[in-house]
């Protein structure tokens, strides 16, 4: 029970290295399955000991936390461990014949171990209390996605991944230059122990400077608007079980880091007392939530669709962080595992379209609601909980959010959160009404329902949709402990 | 059963109805058969809620917690009571209406059809047992997805247009408006349930009072206040059952209900009427109802012109509770079930024609009283009830709003409501003129016209009778109105 | 004068940071051509390893292996955190290369404008 | 004989220096400046160096494309199981001490071993990129 929090690493590790070298894509796959049917119950333990005892530490190797590396789970990366495993779980499953149709064979056992290297990368960025083993581990998650888009059938997936190679990289080092003015100034990288430090020195310019490099290197990671370029292409080019695993787990986690930096590390007085973080980070969350969603509306494909989309979705991450209170922040975390099933739910649902009929654009899945009602229907649900029509998990996050700028004093914000549902409507709209409520297309015609195998997973992250959306109360309870844990820090 | 259990039964019967029908998709007759089975234990278990209501019960039960402060609640109040009757009651009627309607009409995709249509219901009952702001803000937004389909019923262009208009009003109006407005409240009042007298007494001033009231009715586009009304014209691509219960009942009453239960339970009658905060409201429901006429006047098509007086009929109940006054409080609670009847038989009637021989146009319509008598002496029956004149359902509705108007000295409202009597005489009468004296078109579509389906044309009568029953036996409805007022 | 001299001399080790950091990510922007880009990335990246090796030497230290005849050592931790981050510089740097390799396959180019130009021509 | 005979006869001579040097580099860490990851960058290159001059058919019989995938993550491996094992063992992860039944040598086995660990895969994944970008279009 000890070994938990570095096996929820190790895990997948060893299992990326099983995948290298069996090398058969069916072994490869089951490797990936074993893998990520493990990971969820570690973070489910690891989450649950969280909660009743607060903090979990583990030191690797023996060393004091000063000297060595130290794992460390509280409430707040307890639950984006628990969700990006849990997100893993459910795509193993509907892996398989995806990966099988979209890859070559000999390429099926790479992507598996490319996978299992991101998802150990993501774990570690969540799990690690080391600022620099977190870069690491942001590298090592960045590299593997990087390849995981380049297996992408379209040769336009090849420039995607160089594009956000190149931006992922200057975003890594931009993290890693304020990691190391952090260092100077504290002589430590365990974040603990930083945060204890860095408020003797918080007004110097090195401090300032480093605050200033991480925001932007980790917001150029979870493509807080203008930094998403990379964003689109990648996930609408990217092999269909890639979009999904990285849709909804990679920008969480630079948004959990982020948000273990300016709330932890820095501390969310000093950062949003008496920095300019607020202001910023609202404008930029507005114009990522109404631009993209604009530019979004105008796609002819949906997978890109849904990717504009999922820049205007962090938009009301960052902007429940930037409320900084309780409510706001309950909103933020709420946000995070309502988009990351509702996405991971909407790329399922396109990938099994794709599975199915070859092919994404709008314009060919005239009518598909036809011949695969089940899958449209799952995507409909799941379009639903994005729009935030109540029942659904996003209504909660948004009435967090409305709240919390009521609360704030802001009503334009309010306004402006629940206007852009509007936009999010018109786009969600455009996707059901064609799949539904056209004449079916020769494309629509010849496809046939999705596999079971691909069924079960997308309906199991629908109706998760809809259960918390009506059973609120107990993910909104985990995150209004994680917004008074953030905010009630070792400040 | 204790009416809680009933409660919770007659939501339940109309969703299980939802879900049954697609099992007999094979047989369309016992498809049907069970969306009527559905429909009639639907309206026994709503009408088995009237004894226990009339006598003062209150039923009410818990059935989620979202979150803490958003508790799913269904809790029946008599306006609850009044509307859940008059939408069950009706779905019986309507169902075998479509019956008729679909099958002559050969329309295509029925099993969809009717699986919205009782989930259509299921969410208006919903809204009609809602006990808090965000219960009947649910089942609301409920009602707007599950109709959206039927809307978009032909699935061509023009039928997708409608529908896209109709959900970025209604939902757009919800969205940006009306859950602002409700989390607002929520705030303010530090709660969202439903009591007599409001919530907000004292906690906001004239301005903010104001602003929340003007969220709530443009929020509520399902009321088609102007300018919030567009969606509906728009809506009548539906086929006529749809546009029947749906847009002359169901949906825009739900619209209506929401606006009323606001301004009785939510910020309340007494609050509003000492702080003058609500006064323009009279003015805004004013002009939708002059204003709509006089576009009605203009509609040649039938179904648009019904749907122009049906805003126009909505603003009636919208004004009657913005008079803020007893007896207009209980014309407005009343109007909603007298519309509702005369309405139905209404498009029933248009329905009727459409089926027979495509007569969708007030010009086309010369001597066809004389081919189909009974579709026609129903449908003058609905246009009297709607202009006012005895012995119909509506005399007695707008009866009581006039009184409450001239009892509270709003003279700008009587003659509101003395001009819009004219104009809707002025265009429900022509159609009546022309069927009954003057001589068929030419031609052998005239010759060919014949009574509709038996199914339509029972459906139509009962509706017509209901019309006229309403006038001499008043006394349930009136009942649960004047309870409205007691509390 | 003689202040913003001696203040430019005795942190050159920071102004020669600072000066290819800046040069590698103008090149990365100001470059269409992709193997140059990755160039002024690893530019960049380099400009980090000399920002975390500079403070950890220590005036008069020696190299971190413990010996009786020293008592003063440099700082070993930032030189096995830059060694890692070298590995990651290197790792990044071929992936980078294999995508170009690639997309000079499928393009027939490595200029940027042209890329775009042929997929907007689709 | 081709032009390029003095580049061939110096690699000859250069090869096992190289190798003996990557060896030194290898050993001499606990030591000295040194360790896995330069040993390893030594002994690819002088891998590299045989097939640039070689001729990437060459050094593919000493070393095969699948041989070098199937080293790459047994470096890892060795280095994950240096971890596992003093887990298993009763301590954390990487937990040298608990290596062998005296601390100070269990530091010395586990560095000694992780360092083993590294030295392969980075060899064998220099080798990688090498076959990965030379062999292009030549398949």
């Amino acid at each position: 029970m000890q070994q938990l929090p570095v096996l929820q690493v190790v895990i997948p590790l060893l299992g990326a290295l099983l995948c290298a070298l069996v090398r058969r894509p069916l072994a490869a796959w089951l490797v990936a399955t074993v893998v990520s049917w493990t990971v969820p119950v570690i973070a489910v333990v690891l989450l649950h000991e969280a909660l009743v005892d607060g903090v979990v530490s583990y030191h690797l190797g023996g060393w004091d936390p000063s000297l060595g590396i130290e794992y460390r789970v509280d409430v707040v990366n307890g639950l984006i461990l628990v969700i990006v495993s849990v997100i893993a779980a459910v795509i193993a499953p509907f892996a398989r014949q995806s990966v099988a149709a979209e890859l070559a064979p000999e390429r099926v056992a790479w992507f598996y171990t490319m996978y299992l290297l991101s998802l150990a990368g993501m774990l570690g960025i969540t799990i690690t209390g080391d600022a620099f083993n977190a870069f690491v581990f942001l590298e090592i998650s960045s590299l593997s996605s990087y390849a995981l888009i380049a297996l992408g059938r379209d040769r336009r997936a090849l420039v995607a991944a160089y594009q956000y190679l190149i931006l992922g990289t200057i975003g890594a080092t931009f993290y890693v230059i304020g990691v190391g003015l952090l260092y100077v100034m504290t002589g430590t990288l365990n974040l603990g122990l930083m945060a204890e430090r860095v408020v003797a020195v918080e007004t110097t310019r090195p401090v300032i400077a480093a605050l200033a490099f991480i925001t932007v290197g980790i917001s150029l990671k979870l493509a807080l608007f203008p930094l998403h370029v990379w964003l689109p292409n990648a996930y609408a080019y990217a092999p269909s079980t890639a979009t999904v695993f990285l849709a909804a787990t990679s920008t969480k986690v630079a948004i959990y880091l982020l948000t273990r930096f300016l709330f932890f590390v820095f501390g969310a007085r000093f950062v949003f007392g008496e920095m300019p973080v607020t202001p910023i980070f609202v404008a930029f969350s507005i114009a990522a939530i109404f631009v993209a969603a604009t530019v979004a509306v105008f796609q002819s494909d949906a997978k890109r669709l849904f990717a504009y989309s999922s820049v205007a979705q962090i938009g009301y991450i960052t902007l429940g962080l930037a409320l900084a209170t309780t409510t706001g922040l309950t909103g933020g975390f709420v946000h995070i595992i309502a988009h990351a099933l509702t996405k991971a739910a909407l790329f399922m649902a396109l990938g099994a379209i794709m599975f199915r009929a070859g092919t994404v654009a709008i314009d060919d899945l005239g009518g598909i609601g036809r011949t695969m009602p089940l899958t449209v229907a799952a995507l409909t649900v799941a379009g639903l909980s994005l729009i935030g029509i109540p029942g659904t998990i996003g209504f909660v996050s948004k009435w967090y959010l409305v709240v919390a700028s009521f609360e704030a004093g802001w009503w334009w914000l309010a306004f402006l959160i629940v206007a852009s549902s509007l936009i999010t409507l018109v786009y969600v709209g455009r996707v059901v009404e064609a799949a539904w409520f056209r004449e079916p297309t020769a494309v629509a015609l010849a496809a046939r329902e999705a596999p079971a195998a691909m069924l079960i997973p997308i309906w199991l992250l629908a109706g998760a949709t809809i259960y918390l959306g009506l059973d609120a109360g107990r993910a909104a309870g985990i995150a209004g402990k994680v917004a008074a844990t953030l905010l009630g820090g070792p400040q | 059963m204790s009416p809680a259990t009933l409660l919770v039964t007659a939501l339940v019967l109309p969703a299980a109805t939802a879900l049954l029908v697609p099992l007999f998709a094979r047989s369309p007759n016992r498809r049907e058969a069970v969306t009527l089975l559905g429909a009639v234990a639907s309206f026994a278990a709503v009408a088995a809620l009237v004894p226990p209501v009339l006598a003062g019960a209150r039923p009410a039960v818990d059935l989620l917690d979202v979150l803490p402060g958003l508790v799913i609640t269904l809790a029946l109040e008599p306006l609850g009571m009044l509307f859940a009757v008059v939408a069950s009651g009706l779905w019986i009627v309507n169902s075998l209406y479509s019956i008729g309607y679909m099958r002559a009409n050969d329309e295509p995709r029925q099993t969809t059809f009717y699986v919205c249509f009782a989930a259509a219901i299921a969410a208006t009952l919903g809204t009609a047992f809602a006990g808090n702001l965000f219960t009947l803000f649910l089942f609301y937004e409920a009602l707007t997805l599950v109709t959206y389909p039927l809307v978009t019923h032909h699935r061509d262009e023009e039928a997708r247009r409608a529908g896209r208009l109709y959900l970025l009003m209604l939902v757009g109006g919800s969205t940006v408006l009306l859950l602002p407005a409700i989390a607002w409240t929520g705030i303010v009042a530090g709660s969202l349930g439903f009591h007599a007298g409001g919530i907000l007494a004292g906690k906001l001033g004239t301005a903010a009072l104001a602003l929340l009231l003007a969220l709530y009715v443009f929020g509520i586009a399902k009321a088609a206040v102007m300018p919030m009304h567009f969606w509906l014209p728009a809506a009548m691509v539906a086929p006529t059952p749809v546009s029947a219960l749906l847009h002359a009942v169901a949906v825009v009453k739900a619209g209506v209900f929401f606006i009323t239960k606001v301004i009785v339970y939510v910020i309340g009658v007494d609050t509003l009427r000492a702080d003058g905060a609500g006064d323009w409201l009279v003015y805004v429901a004013s002009f939708t109802v002059v204003v709509a006429s006089l576009v009605a006047l203009r509609q040649d098509h039938l179904k648009r012109r019904l749907a122009y007086s049906t805003i126009s009929q909505l603003s009636y109940v919208v004004l009657g509770a913005a008079l803020f006054n007893p007896l207009a409080l209980i014309g407005a609670a009343l109007h909603i079930a007298t519309h509702a009847v005369a309405k139905i038989t209404l498009f029933f009637a248009a329905g009727s024609l459409h089926t027979a021989g495509h007569v969708d146009h007030v010009s086309e319509m010369d001597g066809v009283g004389r081919r189909m008598p009974w579709t026609m002496a129903s449908f003058a029956i609905g246009a009297l009830s709607m202009i006012g004149v005895p012995p119909t359902a509506g005399f007695i509705s707008k009866w009581f709003i006039l009184a409450g108007a001239a009892g509270a000295g709003q003279w700008f409202a009587v003659a509101v409501i003395v001009v819009s009597t004219l104009l809707n005489a002025g265009y429900f009468l022509p159609p009546v003129y022309r069927a009954f004296a003057r001589a068929p078109a030419d031609g052998d579509r005239g010759d060919a016209l014949a009574e509709s389906p038996w199914p339509m044309v029972a459906a139509l009568v009962a509706t017509a009778i209901a019309t006229v029953a309403l006038f001499f036996f008043p006394d349930v409805p009136y009942r649960l109105a004047g309870m409205l007022i007691s509390g | 004068m003689s202040g913003l001299v001696g203040d430019l001399v005795a942190h050159f080790n920071q102004w020669i940071t600072v000066f290819l950091m800046v040069s590698g990510l103008f090149i990365v922007i100001a470059r269409g051509n992709m193997i140059k880009k990755l160039v002024g990335l690893s530019l960049f990246q380099t400009s980090v390893y000399l920002l975390y090796i500079a403070p950890g030497k220590i005036l008069g230290g020696t190299a971190p292996i413990i010996s009786p005849r020293f008592s003063v050592y440099s700082n070993p931790l930032p030189h096995v955190l830059i060694l890692t981050a070298i590995v990651v510089g290197v790792a990044t740097l071929a992936l980078g290369l294999a995508l170009v390799v690639r997309i000079n396959e499928a393009y027939g180019t490595i200029e940027e404008d042209e890329i775009f130009e042929q997929d907007s021509g689709r | 004989m081709r032009l390029d005979i003095i580049l061939r006869v110096t690699t000859k001579l250069l090869l096992p220096l190289m190798l003996l040097f990557a060896a030194y580099v290898q050993f001499h860490g606990d030591f000295g400046p040194g360790g896995g990851f330069q040993a390893g960058v030594i002994a690819g290159a002088t891998f590299i160096l045989y097939g640039l001059i070689y001729g990437l058919g060459a050094v593919m019989r000493v070393l095969p494309m699948a041989l070098v995938e199937t080293l790459i993550p047994l470096g890892v491996l060795i280095y994950a199981g240096v971890g596992v094992f003093a887990m298993l063992a009763g301590g954390n992860f990487l937990d040298y001490t608990r290596l062998a039944h005296e601390p100070a040598h269990g530091q010395e086995l586990g560095v000694f071993l992780v360092e083993v660990g590294v030295f392969v895969t980075v060899s064998s994944t220099m080798l990688a990129i090498f076959y990965a970008l030379a062999g292009r279009g030549r398949r």
